[in-house]
């Protein structure tokens, strides 16, 4: 029998043991009238059959050249992450709940803790979230958690990603939590701090400060941060962990930082794979601590004084707490965390920056080769980090349906959450890209665009 | 062990990671950082063997029973993770050209299909990222409905007291009040409380069944009938769908919305604390506000089928998205490859072993003289032992117990779980594990039992041989740890 | 520096320590006029770019079905068995020479030993030889060994393999061995043992017995062990594992039983690999021990009493008796080993012979299938296991290469070593080929052979 | 640690793994088995739990500091072995079409031209499948070249007393008489003794340079000349080309023939003992000979190359093949992937840091105390010390010290080889080890002989730790082992 190691001996036994005639018998406790009739499932495959289908299906079209971002990045991952962080041992276990049995786990949370502490300037962080967008959600909860009593109001721009402010929308709608949509620039393409002026005393709880933000231009987070201060709200940065590499950490920015940090970590050796599993990374600042959801790890010693690790603070988690639980997440993203632990031991300071400096540079030279084409047109004037917002001369779908089926995928189209941003694409190019991926990308484009029915 | 920031050297660069050095001219200093990130630098070789060796001090499935209870850590099939790892699926960005997501996107669907005949229900979301997550859709759910049925002073949830924590805190986070209903003397919901409680103000039930007590709920068809009469909706936790998973279905129980814990019943593997997956379920009346993006298909002129997302655009009442993109796509590719190996005969195989072998490992500790919670009951996939005889008589409790098996190469049962059992330990032996196994998990628990009665103090201070025998460390100080919090590796400190 | 962990400052310390001004003057015993001016060889890649340039070259064109069989075949691996076999301390270890440290290695070539001695018969197994052809040569040498002073004469059936006859041909020519070629029969594509008469009383020292042959055709492995046992030489039995699935195994052949056993490993768990690494095995009767080649891993004891593995035997190695040993053979083809004792466990006696089974059948059905194309005919009238010469009406090499181009790798052509098989080719159908397989064969082969120009 | 086989039990089938069992009808009785064939019959967890336990049980390059003396146990970088094991490579058949053959074999010829480049010979054959079937192809080939001449008196082959044991062996399986030339007290070849051994019987010298002493030969020059004046040919081992690769190439030093250790210069793991590669280079004179499959380039006409493999009919004088197919194909893949990654500089970059971080063992261990074999000397990429006085005073041999490293996580040494030197202990710690590794054995080293001194009986009956501390099995007896082989597993039967 697949996966089950009994033998009709053993099952003899067992029954016997138990005292039941049979397997059924094990089953009297279920009213009648419940049992269902079989299953009409797909007829059982043997591995080799299984491992067929799926090999077809990976295959069954291609990818393509990736010049997508928006929210997901293709990064060369080392092969050395992958292979370790699968190990059985990681791979296998559960959440570690037996600190003694689960060093290796727990060690390697308390790395990453630590890294992604390091990267963002906070002095904590936690193990994961599901995802960035959920991680803003918590951030956003935890940031109106410490502001108790002083307002349910989160300003957010709608220079963040137009899906993570759904997603907000979704996890927080029902702690009556106010969530104001903070209008960017049209021309710079992100938040004037001069606009911010209108929501002046209105008892903000917190401010999110996207870095870069969704259409990839840095914000002036120091000015906006400094704002958030002198009206008493938490300031919640939302980063890209490789521009961290290079970019200044919500905990420097301004004259006293940020409170929180938090953003989508995929990035940091998560392959693209259609959506996930990714993992979402938050963190803050010592005071909010006790107010961090998601699972922690400390480090503590045992009665003979011997360093070791274990799951901390769980006073904030549902299964002490229950209803009155920080948050409801129990699984996180463990086996990713693993792998963005190695991936950035890997990679280290230097190796990080200069992944960082490259996407900067390969977007730029994107950049460049594209508005070469006639009729493109870059749409903001803001600097941008490793994403560059672009207005072609004709409607975009079809542009970027044409790109795909010649192997390109040219970019997110704009229209579909910013209806005013018409003939927009949001386009990348990571480290992974050539300057002959860039150069097919352009005269890919320009056959395209020359194109009658395009 | 050392951490791997204790290794770091300054000047250490793995080049064959890193693209050329490149100066940055073209931004502004404000935005720049003042210092490098404090990551650590080591040589590639450092950093296998750091993960590597660290990896081998982890007890897993791979290397260990692993008898958690409510968490089903059976054998996770390698090929799974194999496929699910194949490039062309890695390789795809989220927002690709749906051509090239054709083959992702039918396997999805296919998913979606298989939950729905396994669940009853008439409709799948895969998109909730663990089993916490689909609680929320689907008290989420509950709360859409009730709401566009002007509905708007439901704003309790019942939970009986035996429910894993993540019921009561959904329901709180999803702004409705929790009330506790009790359990009988049997492990059966108490019917009076829960006819006293439900009511006008009941939003809904969540249960799960069986229940964390390791038995099956009988009176769930009266429960349903209690519930939907007083205009409450049933939420079906189905973290403990590998028991009856095949045999009897949440739909025809009466639920409205059902929860799969896809890294329990179908095999994806915990990875240390996730990534999981929680597909959520419902029946007619909540199928309108699923979460999105749900996976469609659509039949093409030729004959051929096209699947794509659906979206809040053609789902306009869906409770919204929940991830930024699809969810944990590569969770459920794998819990796809499960179940086409599997196949239905499979599927109900594995809950007749996964019961076989709980109600057997309840036997023979019955016999040895353990205290069993249910006596009288069938265990279903887990079951529940109190070790309040030994905690009374040797001054041993069911953490040392816990501790002490890990000295037996046994992870631990989970314990204190469910609180309403003093000193419990929840058992789930899952239907991967051999009988010979459980033979050796009894012959442990017996002999901890000698050692309490002669050794008390050898059990209090376990565990002894683990991670690594003679050099520990030993039982950690989880006080301390919770005390002086110390989450992050800083220069110079050794705790 | 990749790979390379030296900060400036180790590299100051380490030199300073020598006494040493410099790395340069650490090679200062190397003459002068031996310097070598800087390599011409590619420059330096990256990880990220060469993992671009190898997937590239791996996907370069299609490798399509395989028919081929031929001395490899394509079985399906079960995912465990790699994810597995190749886990950093399986992989990264060296030889065990430290018993203590390297228990698991020793373990699995023990249990490794153990199945395919259990396989084949033998009372013993070593720890692997490269290759199947390297297998049958030392196997000769060894045979030739153990019949000291009763002539050097090794009688190979020309239905062996034919690479394999050119191996043993390189590797013991050097030793004064005469290799008589034993024709096959032409009508059942065996040998009869009636020829065997021609070689009686000449001293023969070993009798080679291919099961299946190289055309997939069984022998009568029985007959023709007994006639060498009665000239007093000894069988090496050349044997296909998997087949051992279903086929009596060489220890059983006749009245006595084989003495040696060799052959191919790759159908136990060894990917296609374009050739290799494969392993070949290598089995015996007690007596013959002390003349096996390679590597043998024994159990012992330790002071304590408690078992343990070891290599053992040594006294027949290389590193002991240097120009004296039985072999050069030093490293192996280990992890190839271990991947097969994974593999055969996964697969335990009942899906061994499945598997044989199912290859069995799907050659059969193969072979009625491209029967049904107008002149196509078998070459053989012996009994076939997995493998099925047939003759077409066209020149092979073409009929071949237009398949191909087609995606079917549709056989071996017979024609390269045996000029008399015009237009023969060999084909196999392992489990790995579905009904659907074997008909879009039948149907592309019927459509090249309609073709004018094939 | 019980075996695969005790844990077998009748009945058991993996059928994820099996096609349908079906019955065969289609051969006689007399060609099929009797009986199943004894393979253990377990449950695919049990599989992967037994195999994965074991694998810890292993000191690895990945898990520990591996300084095995002549063995180059550098880390081989994961990458080389994940790109060869790209389906794509997998999958191919070696009877393939040459066209979809294109991607494997121009990545061939790139290593092929390689290594040409790097030994500085002017042809070279991937084919043999680990460094002593290159030595075979070596000599043979130089067997083949004075018998094609005619020169059948040249029996000899000359070979240095601190070879390798595969040389000799190799010579002797290639049919000739193997002459020892005796090293001088500075771990050179004594020139005089090869003057007078060196004639008109003399095949050729096999020479590894730097020798197995851990020196580099320099009297290279004057060898050569000797042995080419007498008519021999020179045959280059090149297991040691980690430490002057880039550097000074054998072709340059007038050798003849070179193999390649791929399995140690260029980062193929060894596997616990294979497969390796041993590709073999050849001067002028050799070139006719070299074994077959070599392959081959050709242009075509639209500017594009073709790529093939040359078999006998392109190489009549070729030896011949050693392999049914084209050899070691997948390692042959993972040097390839190492040299791009590296480049020019990055090889010489090697034999700077292995160079270094010898010497620097050197410099410490003889600091420490120890006897360093060659004192005066400058260590190549490996050193040898001699532990005669520790075995003298404190009773504690090479052995001892070699077990008791392991307590501290070190592998041992190479022991023993070379002979010449009384307890040896040939210690090659390789560049990819970091300085506080290397510190670390110092210390480990420092450590064990105070004990030796102190607590003597300890450091005879090591290991104490591993594999599993304090549940052994410790020391074990080899003596036993070899009176009384206990080679397979044998129902009923513990040893
Ligand atoms: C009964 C029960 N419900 C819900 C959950 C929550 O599932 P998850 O951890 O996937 O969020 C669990 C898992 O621990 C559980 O056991
Ligand atoms: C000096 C020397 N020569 C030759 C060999 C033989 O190489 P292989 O083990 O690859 O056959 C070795 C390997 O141990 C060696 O160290």
């Amino acid at each position: 029998m697949p996966f089950i190691p009994h033998t009709p001996a053993d099952i003899a036994a067992m029954l016997l043991q138990i005292g039941a005639p049979n397997l059924d018998s094990l089953f009297d406790e279920i009213p009648a009238e419940l049992r269902c009739p079989p299953l009409r499932l797909p007829p059982a495959m043997n591995e080799m059959a299984v491992t067929r289908l799926m090999r077809e299906r990976a295959g069954s079209k291609p990818n393509g050249l990736c010049f997508i971002g928006a929210g997901a990045y293709e990064h060369h991952i080392p092969a050395a992450v992958w292979e370790i962080a699968a190990r059985g041992e990681f791979l296998t276990a559960y959440t570690p709940y037996q600190a003694e049995a689960s060093q290796g786990t727990l060690q390697v949370l308390f790395e990453f803790q630590t890294m992604m502490a390091g990267l963002t300037g906070m002095d904590a962080a936690n193990a994961s979230m599901y995802d960035g967008a959920s991680a803003l959600a918590e951030a956003a909860l935890m940031a109106v958690r410490a502001h108790e009593g002083k307002g349910r109001k989160l300003l957010i721009p709608t220079s963040v990603h137009p899906l993570y402010r759904r997603v907000v929308h979704t996890l927080t709608r029902h702690q009556e939590i106010e969530v104001i949509e903070l209008p960017f620039d049209p021309v710079e393409g992100r938040v004037s701090p001069s606009a911010l002026n209108h929501y002046r005393g209105r008892g903000i709880a917190a401010l999110v400060i996207p870095q870069p933000n969704f259409f990839g231009i840095l914000e002036e987070a120091d000015e906006l941060t400094n704002w958030a201060r002198r009206e008493g709200a938490l300031v919640i940065g939302l980063v890209n962990p490789v521009a961290l590499g290079l970019l200044a950490p919500p905990g420097d920015w301004g004259d006293t930082g940020a409170d929180i940090a938090c953003g989508e970590g995929q990035p940091l050796g998560a392959p693209l794979a259609s959506g996930g599993p990714y993992f979402g990374f938050l963190g803050c600042r010592q005071e909010l601590l006790r107010q961090m959801p998601g699972r922690i790890v400390g480090r503590t010693l045992d009665a003979a004084g011997a360093p070791g690790f274990i799951l901390t603070l769980q006073a904030r988690e549902q299964h002490i707490r229950r209803s009155r639980a920080t948050s409801n997440i129990c699984t996180n993203q463990g086996i990713m965390t693993i792998a963005a632990a190695i991936h950035l031991s890997l990679l280290g300071p230097d190796g990080l920056a200069r992944v960082a400096a490259a996407c900067h540079a390969n977007t730029l030279a994107l950049t460049d080769r594209l508005l070469e084409i006639p009729g493109v047109t870059r749409i903001f004037t803001g600097p941008v980090f490793h994403e560059i917002a672009l207005r072609l001369p004709k409607p975009s779908r079809p542009v970027l349906s044409q790109l795909a089926r010649l192997g390109i995928q040219g970019g997110y189209r704009l229209e579909e959450h910013y209806p005013k941003l018409a003939k927009g694409i949001l386009t990348c190019a990571t480290e992974t890209r050539t300057r002959a991926d860039i150069d097919l990308y352009a005269s890919t484009l320009t056959w395209v665009l020359n194109v009658k029915d395009a | 062990m050392t951490t791997i920031f204790d290794a770091s050297r300054p000047g250490r660069v793995n080049a064959q990671h890193a693209p050329e050095a490149q100066a940055i001219t073209t931004l502004e200093n404000q935005f720049l950082r003042a210092s490098p990130p404090p990551l650590p630098q080591v040589s590639e070789l450092q950093v296998v063997r750091h993960f590597t060796r660290l990896s081998q001090r982890n007890f897993s499935v791979d290397t260990h029973f692993y008898p958690l209870g409510s968490c089903t850590m059976k054998y996770n099939p390698r090929v799974c993770h194999t496929l699910a790892s194949l490039s062309g699926f890695l390789d795809r960005h989220p927002l690709a050209s749906e051509e090239s997501g054709q083959g992702v996107l039918r396997t999805l669907h296919e998913l979606q299909e298989m939950l729905k005949e396994i669940s009853g229900m008439r409709a799948v979301s895969l998109v909730p990222m663990a089993g916490a997550q689909g609680e929320f859709a689907g008290v989420a759910m509950i709360r859409a409905y009730h709401l566009a049925r002007g509905d708007h002073q439901r704003t309790e949830m019942l939970i009986p007291d035996a429910a894993h924590g993540t019921n009561p805190a959904t329901a709180a986070i999803c702004g409705l009040t929790v009330r506790e209903i009790p359990t009988n003397a049997h492990g059966d919901v108490d019917l009076d409380a829960l006819r006293a409680a439900a009511g006008p103000h009941t939003a809904g039930l969540m249960l799960t069944n069986p229940s964390t007590l390791g038995v099956f709920e009988r009176q769930i068809l009266q429960m349903a009938r209690i519930v939907h009469d007083a205009g409450g909706l049933l939420y079906y936790d189905g973290a403990n769908l590998n028991a009856v998973a095949g045999r009897v279905r949440p739909g025809d129980m009466g639920f409205d919305a059902v929860h799969f814990n896809v890294h329990k019943t179908f095999a994806t593997p915990h990875g240390g604390g996730g990534p999981g997956a929680g597909p959520v379920g419902v029946g007619e009346r909540l199928e309108p506000f699923l979460p999105v993006p749900v996976v469609g298909r659509r039949l093409l002129d030729n004959g051929g089928e096209w699947f794509f997302q659906m979206t809040q655009q053609e789902l306009p009442d869906s409770i919204g998205p929940m991830a930024a993109f699809a969810g944990n796509v590569g969770v459920l590719l794998r819990a796809h490859v499960y179940l086409r190996m599997i196949g239905a005969e499979g599927l109900s195989r594995i809950a007749d072993f996964a019961t076989l072998n709980a109600n057997y490992l309840m036997a023979r500790l019955a016999a040895a003289g353990f205290t069993v919670a249910f006596p009288e009951r069938r265990a279903t996939h887990e079951f529940l032992l109190s070790m309040q005889f030994e905690a009374k008589n040797f001054g041993v409790t069911a953490l040392d117990f816990a501790k002490r098996l890990l000295d037996y190469n046994c992870y631990a049962p989970t314990i204190y779980f469910p609180a309403l059992i003093p000193e419990s330990m929840l058992i789930e032996p899952t239907e991967t594990e051999s009988k010979e196994t459980l033979d050796h998990f009894v012959e442990a628990m017996i002999a901890i039992r000698q050692e309490a009665q002669n050794d008390p103090h050898r059990v209090r201070t376990a565990p002894h041989a683990v991670p690594v025998p003679g050099k520990g460390p030993g039982r950690l100080d989880a006080t301390r740890a919770a005390r002086k919090p110390d989450l992050i590796w800083k220069e110079n400190t050794v705790s």
